[in-house]
C-alpha cells in the first residue's frame, strides 16, 4: 500500500463525503492507496503544502487558483473535477426586495476574502459590482440575519441550511454558476512529478474518488458519515442530510458531462470558456497557458456510471 | 478630643495584657477575614451579576439567539456539548501548556543571552521583533513544510504569539538591578552566572512573573490561532474548531459555550500567574508586600 | 547626675499642653518583633524632644505612629487639640532615608511639600531655593538624586523638610551622615527656626552630644520590647551655642544621658 | 608594577592642567564614538548577513521560489508593487496607530482605575483578561453587527489584542511604587490625584513603557489580524489583504514583500518605544541610565 | 597641635610597602561636577587610615576609585603588590548605604560573599553567625531586610564585610546610623580584627572623635575639587581602649584633627 495524503478546504464536512466513502469502502486500498485526510479551515494554507510534497492531493478550490500556480510556474495540475458547478451562492432576504441578481447590486454584501480575490472579480468586471459594497464575512452569518439589507455569500450546502435553521425563513440564493461563472466548483490537484512518475496513483485517487462519490450519494454512506463525525465531531446528522440532498439538487457534484463521463470529467471547451471570463475579468494574465493547469488523462472514462446505474436502478 | 487613629474610640482603656482577646484584635481579624473573603466572593458576585445583565440585556433587546444567545442556552450547550467540548478544551490546554512552557523559557533564556553583551542584544533583538509581529498565517505554511508533527507546528505558531513579552519584560528587569548591588558584586568578584543567578535574575522576578502574566493569556491565544490557521483535524482539533465550526453552522450558543471555556482557562491562567507573583514576591517586592501599618 | 536634670519630665515647657499623647502604646510585627511594649508619651506644644536609644529599639517606629503612617497594635493616639483648627498638614518628617524621589531635579524633591499644597514652582522657587541655601545645596539644585553623595541626599530630605515651615517637625537620624561643621550649623539653624516660629520638634539621634545640645527634654528608649526607661528635662537656657558646648553643664549633662543610655543598653537582651 | 585600571598603561605622567587634550580623554572619546555608530552599524550588519545567508540557502537548498523567494526576487516585487503595497501600508498603519493610541491610553486609565481601589482591581481584573484571551474572530460579527464602519470596527479588533500588556504593566507599575515614598505622600496629605500624578506614574514609567514595547508590535499584529478576519476589500484594504490576496494568487514574492513591511514597521515602532523609555528613563532609572565609571 | 601629630604621614607604619597608590587622580562627571582634582594617595599595608572631609567631598568616590568600581577621569590607580600573589578579592566594602539584596534574608545577605567564593550554606552558617552575633543580629537572620531598623541593615552590612575576613577593608561611614555605645563596641571589634589579622583599613567618618580613636592616620579632604589639604600620622599606641578616650592625648589629637577640619571647610566655596 501506498501512502498518500490529501488535504481538504475546510474541517470534515459532507463535501467531503466522496472521500470519505472510498476511505471507508477500501476503494482506495483496492488499488493501492491509504489515503489519509487532512482536513483544512478557513485561513489554513494548504496549497503550499502540495507542491513541496506534504500532502499528495488537494482538495482544490474553482480553477482560478490553477490558472494562479501556471502563471507563478508552481508544477501542480489538476486532474479532476469533482463538483462540476461552483457551489458558491448570494443569499438575500427573502422579503426585502432583492430578489433579483440585478439588485444586489444596490446592497452590502458580506463577502470572504477567497471570494473578494475570484469570483467577485468577475462579477465586477461582468456585471458591474463595486468593491466598495463588500463588507467583511467572518464566516458567521448573524450579521446578515441581523440586516434585511445585507446580502451574503455562502456555500449552498451549508449556509442556507444554518440560515433556514436559525433565522427561520428561506433566504432567496443565487447560485452564481447560473449567472455564468462556469469554473469547475472543486477539483483535485496533485503535483506534475507524480503525474510523470507514478500515474497509477494519480489514477487510484482519481477513480477511487469517483467510486467514493457515487456510493456516497446513491449508495449507502453510513460509514462515511461517521468517519466524518469523528473529524468533526461537532457535525449534526440533520446538516449532512442536508448538504446531500442540496448537492443532489442543484448537480453540485453529478451533473451534466459527468452524467456520461463519470464524476470528475471536465473539457477543454470549458476550462477555455472560463479562462477567457477571467481574463475579461482581468483576473488572470491572458499569457497564462491553461492547457499546463489541467490534465485530462484521469477523468472522462466513465468510471463509476456503471456503479450508479446498478445502485439507482436505472 | 479628636481621635486620630480610628479604632481608638472605641476601645476603653485596658490593661494591654489580655492582647490576644483584645476586642481591637478580634474586629481586625474580622475585617482581615471578610478581606480574604472578598477577594473571591465579589469578582464572583460582580460575574454573576454580568451574566444577568448579559441575559436582562438579550431579552430587553430581543437580541436573537444566533447573534447573542442568553446565558441559560449557552449553559445548556455547554451541558449538552460536554463531551465534544471537554476534548477540544483538553487539546487545546495541551497547545496552550506547552507554548507558555516554551515561551517562558525561551523568553527568559533570550533575555539572559541579550544581556550578557548590549552588542548581542542590540544586533538580535531586531529578530525577536520580526518574530513578533510576523503574521503567523503567512509563515505557518512555511513552518509545516519543515515540522512534520502538527502538535509540533501548533506550539511552534503558539510560542510565536506568546514569547515576546516574556523577553522584553525579563529583558528589562534584568537590566533594572540596583546598580550599587551589582557593584558590590564586582566587587566581590562574582562571576558573571553568579551575577545572573544571584543578582538580576531575583531582581527581575517582578518584571518577568509581569511579562509571564501576559504571556499566559497569549499563549492561549497563540494556540487558538494557530489552529485557525493550522486546521487540525478529528481527534486533535481544539476549541477553535468548535468556534469556528459552530459560527459557520450558527450554532451561536456552542461558540459561546466554546468561548466561555476559553474565557474561564484564561482567568485560571491569569490566577494561576498571579498566584506564582504572590509566591515569589511577597516577600520582598513592593508590588506583592503585605505593609504593615 | 546633676540637679537640673530632672527625672519627671516637668521642665520649662511643661506646663505647655499636650498636643499627642501616646497611651499605653504597644506595636506587635507580624513576624512576631515586638517593637514597642505599653510605652506613653505626652509631647507638648513647643517642646524640643529627642528620643535616644540603641539601634533597633522602636524609635523610628514611634515617629511612624506620631504621624499615623502605621497604627499601633493595641493602645491610642491622641491629638487633644486636633479640633482647635490644628492644621494636620503643618507637619513635616525626615525620614532615616532620604527617600527622595529619583526621577525629580533637587529642585523638584524640595518643591513637592509646597506642589502638593497648590503652589506653583514660580511662587515655590525662592522658599525652594532658600531652604536649599540652608542646607548648602543651592548649587544643586538640578541636579538628580544619583548624582548627589549620602550626605547631599539627606541634605536635601531636610530641606524638604524644613521648606514647609512646619509647626510640628519630626526628624529621624537627620545628621547621621553629616560632617561636624556642617552639622553643628544645622544644629543652630534648627534650634533657631525652633525658637522663632515656636516649634514642636520631634527629634531621633544617637548622638548624646547632639541631643544634649538641642533638646529641652531627652527621652530614653531600651530595646525589644522597645519602652521608655527615661524622661529628662533640661534646663539649659536658650539660645544654646559654642559657649554652651564648652561648658561644664553640657559635660555634666552629656554624662547623664550617656549613663541613661548605658542603663538602657543594659537592660536589654541586646548585644 | 601591576595596574588594575586599564588605560593608564599609555598614559605618561602629565600634568593634568590639559585635561580636555589628554590622550585618556581622546581614546575614551573614540570608544564612545565607536559605541554610538556600533548601536546602528552592527544591526545592520547583521540584518545584511542574514539576508545574504537567506538567499545562500534558498540557492543550496534549491528551495523553489513559491516556498521561500530568493531576497532579489522579494526585493523586486516590492519596487515592483511599491504602488499597491504602498497604499496597504499606509493603511495598516493608520490602524496600528489608531489601537497603539487607544491601547496606551485605554490601558493606563484602567490601571490607573484599577488601582484606585483594589476592589475596583479584583472586580473587573478577569474581564480585561476575558477580552485579552477572546479569538477576535468569534467575536467580529458582534461587532460588526453594532459597529457600522469598518475602520472602527478594526480599531476596536486591534485594540483587544494590544492592550492588555499596557494595563497589566502599568497596573504592576503603580503597585511598585516605593512605600517610603508614599508615606512621605500621606504625610503630606497629597490627595488621591496628586499621589497618582506626582508620585505613582513616574515610579510606573518603566513598567508602562515597557508595556508600550510589547503593545506596539501587539498593535500591529493587531491590525493584521483584525484585517485577515474583518477587513473589506477595496481603498481601506492593508497589508493583509495583500499577503492573502498574494497568497491566494500564490505570489510569494509579493507576499513576502508585504511581510518586510511589516517587520520592517514593527521594528521601527520597537525603535521608537526604545527612544521614548530612552527619553523619559535615562535621567534616573536603573535600566536607561548610563552610568559613570 | 602637639608634636604626636606627623603632617606629612610618616608614622608608625610608614615604612611598610604601599598596597595601593593613587597618582594625580582627577574625576570629572559628565554634568561637569569635579569630584577630585589631582589628588596622590598612597595607602600602606597595615594602615589604619581614616578620610575626613565635609559632606560632599570626594570620600565616596575615593573609595571607589581604590576598588576600582569608578575609573579616575585623568591619573592613575597602582597596585604595586598585584602580582606577588594579592587577591583582590581579599578586600570587602561597606558601602555609605547598606545595599543589601531584598529578596533575600540577613543570612542569605551576609552569605553572599562566602556563597560567591563557592562555599555552601552549611560551611558558611558558622561564619555568618559569628558576623551576625558581633553586630548583634544573631536573632534576625532569617528577618527580610524590610523588617530591620536603619541601624540594623547597616549592621547587616558591617557582617557581611567582615565574614569573608578580608585583607583589605574599606569602609564607608560605617557606623553613622548606630548609637553610640554599639558604635564603641564595633570600633573596638574593629581595632582588634585589624590588630589580630594585620588587616589594611580604609575608613571614612565624620565623628572627629572616632577618626582619632581608630586610626594610625588621619586623611583630611576639602571639597569641590575634592583634595587633600591633610595628612596626619598618630603615634598613639595600640591597643587603645576606655583610657585612651580619656586621655589627655586623645583630647589633643581631636582638637588638631577638629582644626585641620575647619581649615578645610574654610578652604571651600561650600556652605
Ligand atoms: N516592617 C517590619 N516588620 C517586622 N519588624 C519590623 C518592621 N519594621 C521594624 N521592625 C522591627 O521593629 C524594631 C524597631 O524598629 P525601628 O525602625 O523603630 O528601630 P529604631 O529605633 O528606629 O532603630 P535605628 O536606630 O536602627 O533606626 C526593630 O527590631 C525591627 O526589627
Ligand atoms: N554619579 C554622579 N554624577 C555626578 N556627580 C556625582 C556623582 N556621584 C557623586 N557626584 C558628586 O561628586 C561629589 C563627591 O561625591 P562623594 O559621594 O564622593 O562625596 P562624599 O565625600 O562621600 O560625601 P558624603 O560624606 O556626603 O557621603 C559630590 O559633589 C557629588 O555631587
Ligand atoms: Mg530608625
Ligand atoms: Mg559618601
Amino acid at each position: 500500500l501506498e501512502k498518500v495524503s490529501f488535504g481538504t478546504n475546510w474541517v470534515a464536512q459532507a463535501e467531503h463525503g466522496g472521500y470519505y466513502q472510498a476511505v471507508a469502502d477500501g476503494t482506495y486500498e483496492a488499488c493501492g492507496l491509504e489515503v489519509e485526510i487532512k482536513p483544512g479551515g478557513p485561513q489554513a494554507n494548504n496549497r503550499i503544502l502540495l507542491p513541496v510534497g506534504k500532502i499528495d492531493f488537494l482538495m482544490g478550490g474553482n480553477m482560478l487558483q490553477a490558472f494562479s500556480a501556471v502563471e507563478q510556474g508552481i508544477p501542480t495540475t489538476v486532474v479532476a473535477a469533482h463538483f462540476q458547478k461552483e457551489p458558491q451562492v448570494l443569499l438575500t432576504h427573502p422579503d426585502a426586495g432583492h430578489d433579483t441578481w440585478e439588485s444586489l447590486k444596490d446592497i452590502n454584501l458580506l463577502i470572504g476574502k477567497g471570494g473578494l480575490n475570484s469570483y467577485y472579480q468577475w462579477m465586477i468586471a461582468e456585471f458591474g459590482f463595486s468593491a466598495d459594497q463588500v463588507r467583511p464575512y467572518t464566516y458567521n452569518s448573524a450579521p446578515f440575519l441581523a440586516d434585511k439589507d445585507l446580502g451574503q455569500q455562502g456555500y449552498i450546502t451549508s449556509e442556507p441550511f444554518a440560515i433556514e435553521k436559525e433565522g427561520g425563513f428561506k433566504p432567496n440564493i443565487f447560485l452564481i454558476a447560473d449567472y455564468g461563472y462556469d469554473s469547475y466548483g472543486t477539483t483535485v490537484e496533485t503535483r506534475t512529478d507524480l503525474i510523470e512518475n507514478k500515474p497509477e496513483v494519480v489514477k487510484c485517487f482519481v477513480e477511487g474518488s469517483a467510486i467514493g462519490w457515487v456510493n456516497f450519494l446513491y449508495g449507502d454512506n453510513a460509514a462515511a458519515l461517521e468517519l466524518i463525525k469523528k473529524d468533526n465531531p461537532g457535525m449534526s446528522d440533520e446538516q449532512l442530510a442536508f448538504s446531500i440532498e442540496k448537492m443532489k439538487e442543484y448537480g453540485i457534484v453529478d451533473s451534466g458531462d459527468s452524467l456520461t463521463m463519470g464524476i470528475g470529467a471536465m473539457t477543454d471547451e470549458r476550462n477555455k470558456s472560463f479562462f477567457d471570463k477571467m481574463v475579461a475579468a482581468g483576473v488572470v494574465s491572458a499569457d497564462v497557458d491553461v492547457s499546463k493547469a489541467y490534465t485530462l488523462a484521469f477523468v472522462n472514462a466513465g468510471v463509476g456510471v456503471d456503479l450508479k446505474k446498478k445502485l439507482t436502478g436505472n | 478630643m479628636t481621635v486620630l487613629t480610628e479604632h481608638a474610640v472605641a476601645v476603653p482603656e485596658h490593661s494591654g495584657q489580655a492582647v490576644p482577646l483584645d476586642p481591637l484584635e478580634v474586629s481586625k481579624a474580622r475585617a482581615a477575614k471578610i478581606e480574604r473573603q472578598g477577594r473571591w466572593i465579589l469578582p464572583v458576585v460582580i460575574l454573576l451579576i454580568s451574566i444577568v445583565l448579559w441575559d436582562r440585556i438579550c431579552v430587553w433587546n430581543e437580541i436573537p439567539h444566533y447573534i447573542l444567545p442568553r446565558p441559560i442556552l449557552v449553559y445548556e450547550a455547554l451541558i449538552a456539548d460536554w463531551p465534544i467540548l471537554s476534548i477540544a478544551l483538553l487539546n487545546t490546554l495541551k497547545i496552550t501548556l506547552g507554548a507558555m512552557l516554551i515561551a517562558t523559557f525561551g523568553g527568559l533564556a533570550l533575555a539572559v543571552l541579550f544581556t550578557q553583551s548590549k552588542w548581542i542584544e542590540i544586533s538580535f533583538f531586531p529578530f525577536a521583533v520580526i518574530l513578533q509581529v510576523t503574521p503567523i498565517i503567512a509563515i505557518a505554511p512555511l513552518i509545516f513544510i519543515y515540522v512534520d508533527s502538527v502538535e509540533a507546528g501548533l506550539l511552534i505558531c503558539a510560542w510565536i504569539v506568546a514569547f515576546f513579552p516574556v523577553l522584553s519584560n525579563t529583558t528589562l528587569g534584568l537590566n533594572s538591578a540596583d546598580h550599587n548591588l551589582r557593584n558590590l558584586f564586582q566587587m566581590y568578584g562574582a562571576t558573571r552566572w553568579q551575577t545572573l543567578r544571584y543578582l538580576r535574575l531575583p531582581a527581575a522576578m517582578p518584571y518577568f512573573l509581569g511579562g509571564l502574566r501576559i504571556a499566559g493569556g497569549l499563549s492561549l491565544i497563540g494556540a487558538i490561532v494557530a489552529e485557525f490557521v493550522a486546521g487540525s483535524a478529528g481527534s486533535g482539533s481544539g476549541l477553535a474548531n468548535q468556534i469556528l465550526e459552530s459560527s459557520y453552522r450558527l450554532n451561536i450558543p456552542r461558540m459561546f459555550a466554546a468561548l466561555i471555556l476559553i474565557s474561564g482557562t484564561g482567568i485560571v491562567i491569569f490566577l494561576l500567574m498571579n498566584f506564582l507573583s504572590h509566591v515569589f514576591l511577597h516577600k520582598w517586592h513592593e508590588s506583592a508586600l503585605k505593609r504593615e501599618n | 547626675m546633676t540637679a537640673k536634670v530632672s527625672e519627671s519630665g516637668q521642665g520649662a515647657r511643661a506646663s505647655s499642653p499636650a498636643i499627642v499623647s501616646l497611651n499605653q502604646i504597644s506595636k506587635t510585627f507580624s513576624n512576631g518583633t515586638i517593637a514597642l511594649r505599653e510605652m506613653s508619651l505626652d509631647i507638648r506644644q513647643g517642646e524640643f524632644i529627642t528620643l535616644l536609644g540603641p539601634s533597633g529599639c522602636g524609635k523610628s517606629t514611634v515617629l511612624r505612629i506620631l504621624t499615623s503612617l502605621t497604627s499601633p497594635t493595641t493602645g491610642r493616639v491622641e491629638w487633644p487639640m486636633e479640633q482647635s483648627g490644628q492644621d494636620e498638614h503643618e507637619m513635616s518628617f525626615v525620614f532615616q532615608e532620604p527617600t527622595l524621589m529619583p526621577w525629580a531635579t533637587v529642585f523638584g524633591n524640595v518643591w513637592l511639600p509646597l506642589r502638593l499644597k497648590g503652589i506653583s514652582k514660580k511662587l515655590a522657587h525662592d522658599r525652594v531655593m532658600e531652604a536649599l541655601e540652608m542646607v548648602g545645596l543651592a548649587g544643586f539644585s538640578e541636579s538628580y538624586p544619583r548624582e548627589l553623595s549620602g550626605g547631599m541626599k539627606m541634605r536635601v530630605s531636610i530641606a524638604r523638610a524644613l521648606v514647609t515651615k512646619p509647626k510640628v517637625l519630626l526628624m529621624d537620624e537627620p545628621f547621621a551622615a553629616l560632617d561636624e561643621i556642617t552639622r553643628f550649623k544645622l544644629n543652630n539653624d534648627i534650634l533657631h527656626l525652633w525658637e522663632t516660629f515656636g516649634w514642636t520638634v520631634v527629634f531621633v539621634t544617637h548622638s548624646v552630644f547632639e541631643s544634649v545640645y538641642l533638646s529641652n527634654r531627652i527621652v530614653v528608649m531600651a530595646a525589644r520590647p522597645g519602652r521608655v526607661v527615661n524622661d529628662m528635662t533640661l534646663d539649659a537656657p536658650y539660645p544654646r551655642g559654642d559657649e554652651f558646648r564648652t561648658s561644664a553643664e553640657y559635660g555634666d549633662y552629656c554624662r547623664t544621658v550617656s549613663d541613661a543610655l548605658h542603663a538602657a543598653m543594659d537592660a536589654n537582651d541586646h548585644l
